[in-house]
């Protein structure tokens, strides 16, 4: 499993665990990863990353189209050895997604479950983002220079 | 080779040893019965027909091996079945007896004569005389596994060989970690028991240790209530067989 | 692939990691098929300490010939540690949804043009597909700090077109642009300069969490 | 798939004193098919780990050379879950309080379950 911030590993754990989920694959509503489980090819979750957004996006067009007042919450694709659970969920980082795929010891019922739980933990732990301040001080481009000169050898 | 292992049609030395022991000829009978075998050790009468010579001779213990050897030809073998109910009958140990009459009624359940032979045990019994408990019975119909699913002692009961206490100890194990975790995620406390019932057998799984669960087996026709109640008391006994080993 | 290990939760920003205090750009090397994307990303892994690359598909037998990458450890910089992700990309592949994502992250734009006359359009052509591209996650155009580099100009002359030549056809305003060798690696390092100080300024001032 | 029927046999198995709510749930999927249930009982978490349970126990008779379960009772210090097989995968599902009347509620359902489909 990783993680992109150590808050998101007990309650995706859970999520994993409870479940019995083979992969699963958190991220914003945009792709972008937070956290994965089982996926061995970056290059996969990346791909499962920008797919899943784009399916719940699309299917949450088709929910305004056909006149639903929200969108589909959950998509499902069950197959005959393995299901897909595709949900969004809103935390105080605004609004994300989970994928998690199932297969024959797990059902959609328990992973529904165990979503709505790890959904309810995430907006109870995740961090709420708090206003900046400048970080990059003064002479960082000088010292850049001087790096990328020391590891290009001048150029 | 099943033509080596199990005759198509009922060979004639089954007849003849079977007339040789109705007229007392024992010795020569179990000579005819051992010949066949050896050349069908998987044909279940044949040993059915040693148990029956061999409780004839009075050899009690030869006569459960033979019938134990029936039953892992054919598990639900009633003669065996009725055989061993004899012999616990004999031994005055009526609680195996009406377990395997129980056993042998679930297999032929129109065979009147098991029925007589069950209601004659039954009210042989001392109505609260309990059923012997032994853990590591492989045909007691009691399963202790840990939780990791792997059989610590005792088996499935009559006709259920290792290999399926095995494969029914890996699978109770994940079992008793489903039901603990409904039982608190639905704010129902800790887990008893889970009960199982099909057409052809009640099985329930209890909790006995953190570390270990009891599986126990009997016929459809054991009342719910009665196997229960000796459901808990084969979990203490489990916890004695647990703190001596 | 470095990107989901050590990425912020912000898009279309570098990732800043405040806590490790560690920066990650992601620069997009981008060019038509046969500018020599792979060859340049040969000889990045040549002329940098090997101390300083961590995986990518160097690391593989054979680089992937549709998404070819690398990460350059830039070192410790004020107290921040640098990195620097580089993906190659084909200009036609069957990873849609990769490329989409990789143009959503990118920090920098590295354009690579084949300097042969003949192929003029092919440059033209990728580079305007990498603008389309080039869109935030709500599909609005994005203006990422751009190097040109033009490769192949070890050529014969008359094969090849000069470098004024092609920064009037390609290079809109002042973007810098460098002429290179990427066998021998001339232009290259530069390239790569230019594009990650462009890159870093367009971070400052850069944020933190207050408090 | 008779909703209005399900809905009588629903009514008649929480008729039961103790019994806190009733549904049917599709085994497969572990999912709430239809419902009658008291406040404070979250049927789609019954629905969800009483199915994985029947799973479970289905696999274990499996494993015993057993033919196919038609009861589960899985009894917790607080209350009781109980399942009966239907038809076409569905179940019957109660929860019970701890001091309902076990033995009427296990004849109920057994009777009730098979008319499920």
């Amino acid at each position: 499993m990783r993680v992109l911030e150590p808050w998101l590993a007990e309650p995706l754990g859970e999520l994993v665990r409870e479940s019995s989920a083979r992969l699963a694959l958190v991220m914003t509503s945009s792709g972008q990863v937070v956290g994965q489980h089982g996926f061995t090819r970056s290059l996969d979750v990346m791909a499962a990353a920008a797919l899943g957004a784009g399916i719940l996006a699309t299917t949450g067009e088709l929910a305004r189209l056909v006149g639903s007042s929200s969108d589909f919450g959950a998509v499902v694709h069950h197959g005959a050895q393995q299901g897909v659970w595709l949900a969004g969920f809103d935390t105080p980082r605004g609004r994300w997604v989970a994928l998690v795929v199932f297969g024959r010891n797990s059902t959609v019922g328990l992973v529904r479950m165990f979503f709505q739980r790890f959904a309810a933990s995430v907006r109870e732990v995740a961090p709420v983002p708090v206003p900046d301040r400048e970080v990059l001080a003064e002479g960082f481009e000088r010292e850049l220079d001087a790096s990328l000169r020391a590891l290009f050898g001048g150029g | 080779m099943s033509d080596h292992s199990s005759p198509q049609q009922s060979p004639s030395f089954l007849d003849l040893g079977e007339r040789l022991r109705q007229r007392g000829q024992l010795e020569a009978a179990l000579s005819v019965a051992q010949a066949g075998a050896t050349r069908y050790p998987t044909f279940a009468a044949v040993h059915d027909l040693i148990g029956r010579i061999l409780a004839d001779q009075g050899d009690d213990e030869g006569a459960r091996s033979a019938w134990l050897a029936t039953l892992e030809c054919d598990a639900t073998h009633p003669g065996a079945l009725k055989g061993l109910a004899f012999l616990a009958f004999r031994r005055r140990d009526f609680g195996d007896a009406e377990r395997y009459l129980e056993a042998a009624a679930a297999a032929s359940p129109r065979d009147t004569s098991i029925l007589t032979a069950l209601d004659r045990v039954r009210s042989m019994r001392p109505a609260n005389a309990p059923e012997a408990i032994n853990i590591e019975d492989p045909v007691a119909g009691l399963l202790l596994l840990d939780n990791q699913g792997l059989r610590l002692a005792g088996g499935l009961g009559s006709g259920q060989d290792e290999q399926m206490a095995d494969a029914a100890a890996a699978t109770a194990a994940g079992a008793a970690r489903e039901a603990e975790r409904a039982a608190r995620l639905l704010g129902l406390g800790a887990w008893q028991h889970l009960m199982i019932e099909g057409d052809s057998m009640r099985t329930a799984l209890l909790p006995v240790a953190p570390q270990a669960m009891l599986l126990l087996r009997r016929p459809p026709t054991a009342p719910v209530g009665r196997l229960l109640a000796f459901a808990s008391r084969a979990v203490q006994a489990a916890r004695t067989w647990l703190g001596n080993s | 692939m470095p990107r989901c290990e050590h990425s912020s939760g912000e898009a279309d920003v570098a990732r800043i990691d405040q806590e490790k205090r560690t920066i990650g750009l992601t620069l997009l090397v981008v060019g038509a098929r046969g500018a020599g994307k792979t060859t340049l990303l040969r000889t990045l892994r040549q002329r940098i300490p090997a101390e300083r690359l961590r995986a990518g598909s160097a690391g593989e037998s054979e680089p992937d010939p549709l998404l070819d990458w690398l990460t350059v450890d830039l070192g410790r910089i004020q107290d921040w540690q640098v990195t620097v992700d580089l993906y190659a990309i084909a200009p036609v592949s069957n990873r849609d949804s990769t490329r989409r994502l990789l143009f959503n992250d990118a920090d920098g734009l590295w354009l690579l043009a084949d300097s042969q006359g003949n192929r003029f359009d092919d440059n033209a052509a990728t580079f305007r597909a990498a603008r389309e591209h080039l869109v935030d996650r709500e599909g609005s155009q994005r203006d990422v700090p751009t190097v040109y580099t033009w490769s192949k100009q070890d050529l014969p002359g008359e094969l090849i077109l000069a470098p004024d030549v092609l920064r009037e056809g390609f290079v809109p305003g002042g973007a810098p642009a460098f002429e290179a060798d990427l066998v021998r690696g001339t232009g290259v390092l530069e390239s790569l300069h230019a594009l990650v100080t462009l890159t870093m300024r367009r971070l400052a001032p850069s944020r933190e969490p207050a408090g | 798939m008779n909703p209005e029927r399900w809905q009588r046999l629903l009514d008649d198995a929480t008729a039961i004193s103790g019994v806190r709510g009733a549904i049917v749930v599709s085994a497969e999927d572990g999912l709430v098919v239809h419902e009658a249930a008291v406040e404070g009982l979250e049927t789609s978490d019954v629905a969800a780990l009483a199915s994985v349970v029947v799973r479970r126990a289905e696999s274990i008779a499996t494993a015993s050379g057993d033919s196919q379960v038609r009861l589960c009772t899985l009894t917790a210090e607080n209350g009781t879950v109980i399942a009966a097989q239907g038809e076409h995968g569905l179940w019957l599902v109660a929860v019970t309080e701890p001091d309902v009347e076990l033995g009427r509620l296990r004849l109920m359902l057994g009777v009730l379950a098979p008319a499920l489909g």
